[in-house]
This record gives structure tokens, sequence and C-alpha cells, in this order.
């Protein structure tokens, strides 16, 4: 493509990645494991969050692998439902749920609201470390023969029907939510208390206001579905009854103790992806995001909602049906502020000046796919459809829309983006493109057949299946082979970068945020100076104006 | 090459012919609902042409090219207002539309024909008020309101009929219910749609719907000699439930016959219908809810009676319509031999002998 | 650091710039980091409510299906020695508030003597709780271990809580069967706000230890504090359990 | 720090509570503890639970509020406070919807 580039690299002939840095600050392995630098924990994080992806990714390749016959062929049918359990929770608890927050709000957020680390370095270490502990709990599970009650736990199938290793699941996400939790809490405390002078919460980066909004969620939910798995576990040693209807316990309080969580966690995991697509889309039009309070504020109202949604899992589970009246009205209102924020972000564009970098396409890739990952949802929120739609193909390709069409879209959105200012060099800007658009022609192929087989009736978690599904089931393998390729391309050519990338500079993308005003690689202390913010977010002419403040001083 | 595509051609050429959008219409409610589902599709349809429309074109008209510097714009609340609104508005309609379909399938209308189903790992069985028993099938007539109560024996099931575009969970503990009318004779796919175990993918099978004449056909086939009131009948006899629960006057237990739908004074002085989720849970949580004037005495059954024979009590109650009945047991129930009911195996409806297979097929 | 005083110039005038050894490199003001760290305290303690909620939600949909059997489940909880401990750990939380106000002050004398009342207390409670689950033990209520139902099938077997409740009419067998269920939750609720205590006292030693040494009487009281907060939070949720699970019940 | 940031600083200046105000919270405290468990036996029908649970409230409201400082804290914690018990209630009061009106249309 010859089109037109924002990107202004410096002059590689004589660019250096300057000396000291974060990443060159402290040598040696202890001084990455002991350390307190929110970049460098965020390092540690993108590592094991990619390891946890592939491994995932994995499972997944064998799940449609085993779908592409109708048959049980290549596995048996219980090593499927293991393959399948081990893909949901690998796939939910240890990458989505940390991937955006973790990884880019850590390195991110205290770099936006000039902060020199996040208010509590330690517990952000300790939340690392509790992400590593889980995973190797969860990586024992695996290697011990795995587990079959899919990632949802249903009870009584999980705590009186199967002799897997429900514990040692259960156990290891419970360690990860506390993880969860911590980086939740980190997060909110600084965004609270550690903004720097002049940076008023209306001057705050949209990224900033989406990570607040999700953090509020994992500190507040993520406790209850802490407590519904000890529940879980002392059910399955000690046989307590709670969740037992054999012993006059209800199965459906654990439906509700668990959604309460689990819902909000898909909050948990789409917000922050948000907030990549706000920050992408105004640097990219060099246009300040359209109607930032909408969208700031939308962030905080699917937060809030998101409290009261949960029950829509459960419409055909035997609730009153009044209820399932109220939880369906609420998730309409809640699918509102999703829609706010596919309409600001188009109109973003209009009158700006757009370019066509990566993490760009990555973001029409985000905003397609979840305009139609959002309007299946309403398909499943309202509850006379759901009846039909629900428990089969058709759920499946709407969460895969929106949590991988739409949240690991803007997760290597945000990746290309703040890859410059992580390492300091730039990716290579052809190949990617490539990625973004196998990736996106990948995706479509692999979760758009699912729509039809599920509207067809095919059910979910389903190892072997009636004929006639094949050909749609053919596709879908076929589809996600591409995907594969789109998401290998990426740790291939982002790690031949690490070395022979050009020379970023500061400031790469001509961007506004505070993180784009230092050296990149940034200093462990973040800022030389506490910063002064004396403008508004994505204030493009601000920044134009310092640069040339900026020649005419060295001229 | 050569080996792979001409079985690829295969599927595609079938799949070509029978390509289908949507499983065929064969219950009452279905086309209702793909109504619902058709006007979601095309309002999202136009939503996604919409967002589709304007990032293209915004992409070309004011991409770099073009338009070389972007003119700063804070917002338009009158813009913002239009796309806050309408999509709300447009979420109510399918709200409502929604909840009108929902409260219809989940509202069993008061004529409908009941059927039971149990579920259990992994097979569903369906025994009808007339003692047919059948295993992983489902015979149904057309142009009649159809009811089924669920229940599982173990985990939670759902039981799945995307033709029909119904779907309940059968839950362990409790009933459930859904309704529909066939309106298309035919075999269609019987689904277990949640989660249950190792052989999940294995627990479906077939749902044939019959001309009404058919079906009474194939209802007199494959009787098994009791109607499922008569099995519960000797079920009632050889617990002797009819010890206490008999019409004398210093009986004591309260009288069933005609309880089934009547409103009960509870001693908690609650009142409350008794439907078959409560003549369920008196059979086996008795002193859940007791009827005024009388002592929590009952035993408890939990864990003596199958699922079937619950059921089997359940429509013996229903159909209990004069005390005559009652007294006809307790004359009967010496000429029962002593072994039936009480060492009723779990999983074993007793008197009945389950009959293997598609219950049809045999006859 | 010189650089925030610039910003800061009105601060600066009432806290002189020398950094007390307490204060972190990331903040600017000793005072940024006790209110950070105060809120996260507070942050963590919503999660710890949270955390609780699922128990409390089930206590109460349990109790409301199952009312007799939880009556007379909690008729076997000893009430004095409820009423007992609920006065120990309300005493111990205002030791805990009398010592943060003694670090507040500098008192090193009044801080490690409140913490160690504070810490005795916190004893006295484990201890009487122990009596308490001993009794159960003894009684054959350990739910999914030990169990017995005889005490509500038949309640003259259980003379002492007859004599106190003699209204208590023999449960139903099906109902009895789900006084396990009050049990159960009654040792999740009280053994999971043992574990808080258990690592509060955990904690409390350790800062005698430290209170001893004058670490907390220099004017940086964040951790007394924000242990203050953590300690009260522990006795707010006792001041819940007590009523729903020794209480509520006493009138029938 | 924002300028927001700083303004809570300042009315919140550690005030340092008098222990007087300590000793009469501890002591009403301990009177709640007595009434509650004096009014639990007597018969008072269903508002038995509501008082005992009443009583909780004010003694957690008294901690709350002043050993735990937060009648002398910023908005921010009184937010935070009162976000947790509003989420708290969230849980508990929506599921208990559902249970309570399962049997709706039943009876």
């Amino acid at each position: 493509m010859s089109a037109p580039t924002i990107v202004s690299l410096p002059d590689q002939s004589t660019a250096r990645i300057p000396k000291v840095n974060f990443l060159t600050k402290e040598n040696g392995l202890l001084s990455w494991l002991l350390t307190g630098d929110h970049k460098r924990i965020a390092t540690l994080y993108l590592i094991s969050i990619t390891f946890f992806f592939f491994i995932g990714g994995a499972l997944a390749g064998l799940i449609r692998l085993e779908l592409l016959t109708p048959q049980t062929d290549l596995m048996a049918a219980d090593t499927y439902n293991k393959v399948f359990t081990m893909h949901g929770v690998i796939m939910v608890f240890f990458f989505l749920v940390p991937s955006v927050p973790a990884t880019i709000g850590n390195f991110v957020i205290p770099l936006m609201v000039g902060a020199k680390d996040l208010a509590l370095p330690k517990i952000n270490l300790l939340s690392w470390y509790l992400y590593v502990i889980a995973g190797c709990m969860a990586i024992y599970t695996m290697a011990a023969g795995g587990v079959d009650t899919g990632w949802t736990f249903t009870t009584p199938l999980s705590t009186h029907y199967l002799n897997t290793h429900v514990i040692s699941t259960g156990l290891a996400i419970f360690v990860a939510g506390f993880s969860s939790i911590f980086t939740g809490l980190n997060f909110i405390v600084t965004i609270h208390k550690m903004r720097c002078p002049g940076m008023t919460w209306f001057r705050l980066p949209l990224f900033v206001w989406s990570n607040y909004a999700a953090s509020i969620l994992m500190v507040l939910g993520t406790p209850v579905l802490a407590i519904t798995l000890v529940l879980v576990v002392l059910e399955r040693t000690v046989g307590i009854g709670v969740f037992d209807p054999a012993k006059g316990g209800d199965p459906l309080l654990f439906q509700h103790l668990f959604w309460f969580y689990s819902h909000p966690a898909v909050y948990i995991m789409i917000l922050p992806g948000m907030g990549v697509i706000s920050e992408v889309v105004s640097t990219f039009s060099r246009k300040r995001v359209f109607g930032y309070t909408a969208v700031a504020f939308s962030s905080v109202a699917i937060a809030v909602f998101g409290f009261f949604v949960w029950a829509h899992h459960m419409f055909i589970m035997g609730i009153s049906n009044y209820a399932a009246l109220v939880f369906s009205l609420l998730t309409m209102l809640v699918a509102v502020p999703s829609a706010i924020k596919i309409f600001n972000w188009a109109f973003t564009l209009y009158k700006g000046s757009i370019t066509f970098e990566t993490p760009m396409l990555y973001a029409f890739g985000f905003m397609g796919l979840f305009t139609i990952g959002g309007m299946t949802g309403v398909f499943l929120g309202s509850t006379g459809t759901d009846i039909h739609l629900t428990e089969t193909y058709f759920i499946v390709a709407h969460f895969h829309f929106v949590m991988v069409g739409g949240m690991l879209m803007a997760f290597l959105s945000g990746i290309h983006f703040w890859w410059p200012k992580w390492t300091g060099r730039m990716y290579p800007e052809k190949i990617s493109q490539l990625a973004a658009v196998v990736t996106f022609i990948g995706f479509n192929f692999t979760f758009f057949p699912q729509f039809i087989l599920g509207t067809l009736g095919m059910p979910r978690r389903y190892a072997a299946y009636p004929p006639e599904f094949q050909v749609l089931n053919v596709f879908s393998t076929a589809g996600a082979s591409i995907l594969g390729v789109g998401y290998l391309l990426p740790i291939l050519y982002l790690t031949w970068s690490l070395k022979y990338g050009a020379i970023a500079g500061n400031n790469p993308w001509q961007a506004t945020g505070l993180e784009w005003q230092i050296q990149s690689p940034p200093l462990t202390e973040n800022f030389p100076a506490i910063p002064i913010m004396d403008h508004e977010a994505y204030d493009y002419e601000w920044l134009e104006h310092e640069q040339q403040k900026e020649v005419a001083s060295v001229g | 090459m050569n080996h792979i595509s001409p079985v690829l051609w295969q599927f595609l050429v079938k799949w070509l012919t029978n390509f289908a959008l949507f499983p065929p219409e064969a219950s009452k409610i279905a086309p209702e609902m793909d109504a619902l589902y058709f006007f979601m599709v095309l309002v999202s349809l136009v939503g996604l042409t919409l967002v589709v429309l304007l990032i293209v074109s915004f992409s070309i008209l004011y991409s770099k090219k073009r338009h070389p510097v972007a003119t700063q714009i804070e917002g338009s609340t009158l813009l913002e207002a239009t796309w806050t609104i309408i999509p709300l508005g447009l979420f109510l309609v399918m709200f409502v539309w929604g909840a009108l379909l929902y409260f219809r399938i989940y509202t069993p209308p008061a004529n409908a024909m009941n059927i039971y189903v149990v579920g259990k790992q992994w097979m569903w069985k369906a025994e009808h008020p007339g003692g047919q028993h059948e295993i992983n099938s489902l015979h149904l007539p057309t142009g009649r309101a159809v009811q089924l109560t669920l229940i599982s024996q173990d985990v939670f099931h759902s039981f799945s009929i995307p033709a029909f575009r119904v779907k309940r969970e059968a839950i362990p503990g409790r009933y459930t219910t859904v309704w529909f009318e066939p309106t298309t004779p035919g075999t269609y796919h019987l689904f277990c749609t949640q989660y249950c175990g190792t052989n999940h993918s294995q627990m479906i099978g077939d749902i044939v719907v019959m001309t009404p004449d058919d079906f009474k056909k194939w209802l007199a086939s494959s009787t098994s000699g009791n109607s499922l009131a008569q099995d519960g009948e000797r079920l009632f006899a050889s617990l002797s439930c009819n010890a206490c629960h008999n019409p004398g006057p210093d009986s004591r237990g309260p009288n069933l016959a005609n309880v089934y739908g009547s409103k009960l004074t509870l001693s908690s002085g609650q009142t409350i219908t008794a439907d078959e989720a409560y003549l369920r849970q008196s059979i086996l949580n008795p002193s859940q809810h007791i009827t005024q004037g009388y002592a929590p005495i009952m035993p408890t059954y939990q864990g003596q009676i199958s699922e079937e024979g619950v059921i089997a009590l359940v429509e013996y109650l229903k159909n209990l319509n004069s005390d005559y009945r009652i007294q006809q047991t307790l004359n009967t129930t010496e000429l029962l031999p002593e072994s039936e009911g009480k060492q009723a195996p779990a999983g074993k409806a007793p008197a009945t002998p389950v009959r293997g297979g598609k219950g049809e097929v045999k006859q | 650091m010189s650089d925030s005083s610039a910003v800061h110039g009105a601060v600066a005038e009432v806290h002189p710039h020398e950094h007390p050894s307490y204060q972190r490199h990331h903040f600017e003001t000793i005072e940024q980091q006790f209110d950070t760290t105060n809120f996260a305290m507070w942050l963590f303690l919503l999660t710890e409510i949270m955390f609780f909620g699922g128990l409390f939600t089930a206590y109460l949909i349990m109790r409301n299906w199952y009312y007799p059997a939880f009556v007379e489940a909690s008729h076997q909880l000893n009430v004095g020695w409820g009423t007992a401990n609920t006065a120990v750990l309300i005493t111990s939380s205002f030791t805990m508030a009398m010592g943060v106000w003694n670090a507040e002050l500098r008192r090193k004398g009044g801080l490690v003597l409140c913490l160690v009342l504070t810490f005795i207390l916190g004893l006295a409670f484990l201890g009487i709780k122990t009596i308490e689950y001993h009794e159960k033990w003894e009684k054959y209520h350990i739910p999914g271990i030990r169990y017995s139902e005889s005490a509500f099938l038949n309640p003259a077997s259980d003379p002492e809580v007859h004599k106190s409740y003699p209204d208590d009419k023999p449960l139903a067998p099906d109902m009895a069967a789900h006084t396990e269920m009050y049990f159960f939750l009654y040792f999740a609720m009280t053994g999971m706000h043992a574990l808080h205590m258990i690592i509060g006292i955990a904690i409390l030693g350790f800062m005698i230890f430290r209170a001893r040494a004058g670490a907390y009487t220099t004017g940086h009281v964040t951790f007394v504090e924000n242990f203050g907060l953590y300690w009260h939070f522990v006795d707010i949720i006792w001041i819940f359990l007590f009523p729903l699970l020794y209480l509520i019940s006493r009138h029938q | 720090m924002s300028e927001q940031a700083r303004h809570e600083n300042e009315n919140h200046e550690h005030h340092i509570v008098s222990p007087i105000i300590y000793l009469a919270v501890g002591a009403a405290l301990l009177f709640g503890t007595g009434l509650t468990v004096a009014v639990s036996y007597i018969d008072l029908g269903v508002f038995n639970p509501i008082i005992a649970l009443g009583i909780a409230v004010v003694k957690a409201t008294l901690v709350v509020l002043f050993f735990m400082h937060v009648k002398y804290s910023t908005k921010l914690t009184k937010l935070t406070v009162l976000a947790g018990i509003f989420v708290f209630l969230a849980l508990i009061g929506m599921t208990l919807a559902d249970y309570i009106s399962r049997a709706w249309g039943r009876w």
C-alpha cells in the first residue's frame, strides 16, 4: 500500500534506543522476578498470557479437527469433553480476563495518568505470581488427566457425577480470581489517587475509563465466583448439599452465584478492548473521539448495568418467568451503551484524516465483528428467541464474535499500537497488515457458519453430530486453520522486530497521550519530571503546537 | 487433492441441495418465533450495513490522501441521542415481542395433553398417560396441544426440539414444563443441549409427529397394558399410602380424592394450589407443606421411589376423582404381590417393565 | 522529587519536603500514600463483602425453604457463648480503635498495650469458638463428617436443649435431614469468619513485635489504621452472623 | 495528584477521634448486643428477624462510622462503602426475587 501514513520515525541512521530504559535498567533474572515496575510486570504478563493463549488455541484446533467429521473419530467423547473444557477454562480465566488489563493496561495506565507506577507495585507483582501459580495448577490439571465439566461447572454434574480433576481446576480459578481482583483494585486506586496535576477525570484517555469500569466489575464480581468455587470444592470433599437437589439444595443457586460473576466477566473481558479501540481510532483519524463524554459514561453504564443481567443465562433453566422478564429488560438496556460506542467510533472517522496502519485495521475488524456479536447478543437476551437459540452453536458463535472477533482483535490492535512504546522498535508494517486481513477472513470463515449451525439446532459441546451439519462444520474447521495462521504470524514478526525492527522514537504515531511524550521504551520511573496536564485528551492541535515549539527551539 | 476433492464435492452438492438457514417449522409457535428471528436478523443487517457503510465511506472520503487535515469535532448531542434512542426503541420492541413468546411457550394451556419426560445420563424416557413408554423418541399427534412435564434423575439436561423452536431444561428435583402444538407430520431431531457428561452427544432421539389417526393407532399398538394412572394406583396400594390417605373419618392423612388443582390451606396459613410439583414435593418431602389439621407424620419417600414411580403416583392422584377409587385400592391391596413397588429399585418403574429401544417398533 | 514542589506549592508549605523513610518512591507526598493505601484497603473490604455475600444469599434461601429445620437446629447453638463472643469481639474492636488512636498520638506504650489486648481478645474469641465447635462435635453435629439427626427426630434425647425449648416438636425425617444444611452453613460462615480472625491475629502478632520497636509511632500509622479497618470489618461480619445464626429463631 | 484529590485531602487531614467517642460507641455496641439477645426471646412473630437485623444494621453503622472513621473520611470512602452495600444487596435481592416469584401464578 502506498497510502500516506502518519508514521514518523526518527532518522534511522542516527537514531538509537535510549541506553537507559526500563528494560535495561537492571539485569538478571532476579531483577525481573522481584520487580515492582509496572512495565516489567506487564511484560511478564504478556509472556505468560501468550503462552496460555497458544495452549488454549491448540485445544481449539483439536476441537475443530474433531468436528470435521460427524463421528467421534479423532478422540473419544470424554477426551473431547476435556478438550473443550480446558479450552474454555484457559481462554476465559487465563487469557481473556487478564489479557488487555494485565498486559496493556498494566503498561500504559500509569503512563496515561502521569504516574510513576501503579499505586501498589508489590500487589501488582503478587497478582502476577498468583496468575502463575493458578496457571501451574491448570497445567497440572491437564497433565493429570484434565477435567470435563465445561467451563461453567454446572452442578450437580461437577459435584457428584464426574470423577475428573474438578478440585484442582476450581482452586486454579480461585487463585486466578484473586490475581484479577488485585489487578482491578490496583487500577481503581491508581486512577483515583495517582493522576498527575491537571489530569482531571475528563482529560483521561478513554482507555483509562474503560479499564476503570472493568476494574469495578473485577473487584465486586470475582469474590462471588471465589466463594462459589469454594462451595463446589466443599460439596465434592465433604458433601454439604447446598447445590445438591438430593439433599435439599438447589443447583440453580449455583447458577445464580456463578453467573453473578461470569456475566460481568464478559464485560471485564470486552471493556478494556473497547478502550483500546477508542485510542486507536482517534489516533489514526487524527481526531478527538466523537462524544468523549458519552463514550466514557457508556463504559461506566455497562459496568453498573452489567451487575443486573446475569440471569439471562438461565432463561430456560426454570427461573421464575417474571424474573426472566426483568433480567431480559435489563439486558436490553445494557446493549444500548455498546451501540452508542460503535456509532461514536464510526463518527470519529467523520472529517478525520485517516490512515490505515495495522492497529487501525484490527480496530475496523473489531467494529464490524463486535457489531455482529453485539446484535446476536440481543437475539439471546430476548427471552423468546433465547429459547430456540441458547445452548446451540448460535451462542458459541455469538460469544466468539464478541470475545475473539472483539476482544482478541482489540488485544492485537493494542499490542501493535503500543509495541513501539514497549520495545522501542516498530513491527514490520506490510506483513502485519497481511496478518490483520488474514485474521479477519479466517475469523469470519470459522465462526459465521456457526450462526447457521446454531439456528439449525446443532447443540454445543457435542463430540458427534448429525451428518447434515457436516458441510458447515467443514467450513468452520477450514476457517480455523486460516485463523491459526493469522495468530501465528504476529508472534513470529513481533519477535523478529525485537532485534531488527526500525527504531520507533518517542512518538511514531504522533499520538497525544502522555505515554507518547516520553522516550520509548520508557524510563523505569516513567517521567523524568512529573508531567502537568494542560490540555484535553486527544488534543491534536496541542500536539502540533508542541512539535512546532520543539522544532523552533532546536532550530 | 484427487483423493479429497470428490468427497468435498459430494458434500457441497448434498449441502447445496439441502441448504437451509433454519430448521423446518413443525409447530404452531415456530412461524411466530421465526418472525421475531427474521425481524432481528433484519435489524442486525440494517445496523451492520449502516456501520460498515459509515466506516467505508468515511475511510474513503476522509483518508489522509483526500483530507490531509482533520477537522476537530467535539460531538453532537442530537446525533448521539439519535443512536441512543433508536437502538433502545428497537431493543424494547424485541424485548416485548420475545417476552410474549416466552410466556406463551412456558405457560401450557389447561387442555393440553400431558406427557412426562424423565432425563437421565444419557437417555430420554417419555411416559404417555396411557402407559406407553418410549426411550429416546417421542410420538406426538398433530393439531393437539402437548404439554411436557420434565424432570431429571441426575444432572441438568435440556430437552430441545429445534423444529418446534422449544427447549426446556430438565432439572433434578423439580418439574419444569413446556408446551407446543405440532403441525406437520415427520421425524425431527431431539437433542439434549445442556452438557451432561461423557455421552452428552449421544443423548439424542427422534420426535415423530403423526396425524391424529396414526397416533391413535400407535398408542393402541404400543400400550403396555396399564395406564400410567393404573401403575400409580398399584404403587399407591403397595406402598400402603391408603392406610392413612383414605376417606375414613379418622384417617391420619388428608383424603386425596380431587386434591389435584384444589386450593389447600397449609398449617403455616399459606394457601397453595396442588399441582404436579406440589404433589411430587409432598411425596418426597412431606413435611415441607403440611395441610392444615394434620400432623407431620408422613415418612419421606426420597430415594425409595424412582422418578418414574413418582410420576405414576402423581398421574394417579391427578385422575383420582372419587373416594370410591381409594376404597377400591384399599380392598385390592391384599391381592397385590407384596414385593411390587416396595422394592422398586431406583431407575425402574415398578410394575411396568420399561421397554427397551423405541417403544413402537416391536409390536 | 523537587519537581513536584513547583506543582504542589501549597502542600509543600504545610509539609516541608523532607520525605520520611517510609514514603514509597512513586508517591509524591505522604498524604497521597496514606490516601491511596487507605482507599485500597476499602476496596479490598468490598471484595470481602461480596465474598461473604454468596454465603448470606445461600443462608437466606435455605432458611426460607427449610424453616422448621433451621429453627430447631439453631436452638442447638449456645446463646450464652455466642453473646460472650459478640461482647469479646466488640471489645476487641474498641481496643483496636484505641490502638489506632494511640498510634496517631505517637504513644508507643498505649499502642502496644491496645494491640496486646486486641490480640488476647481475638484469641479469646477463637477459644470460645473452639468450645462451641467441640460441643458440636460431641453432639454429632458436624455435617458430612460426623452427623446425627437424632436430636431433631426426638428432641427429648437431648434433655439440655429440650429443657430450654420444650415446644420443639420432633421433626419429620425429611425435615430433620435438612438440619444438616443449617449446620453446614453455620460452619461455612463461622469458619470463614474464624479464618479471617486467624489471619488477623497472625498479623496482630507481627504488629505487636514491630510496635515495640517503635515502627508505628513515628507518625506513619497507615499499617495500623488499615489493619484496624480489616479488624472492624471482621467484627461487622460477626455482628450480622450472630443474630442470623443464633438469635432470630429463639422466640419459638 | 489531581486538584480533586488534593481537595479531598484538605478535609481529610487525619481527624483524630476522641477516645470518649470510642468509649461511647463501644458501650452502645455492647448495649445493642444485650438488647438484641433480650428481644430475641420475646415472640414478635415476623418482627423478630426484622428487629434483630435492624439492631445489627445500627451496630454495623456505628462501627463503620466511628471505629472505621468513615464519618470523618472523604466522599470517596463514603461512596466506596455505599457501592459495596449496593452490590451486596443487588446480589441478595435479585437472587431472592427469582426465588420468591417462582411460585407466582401457581397459587
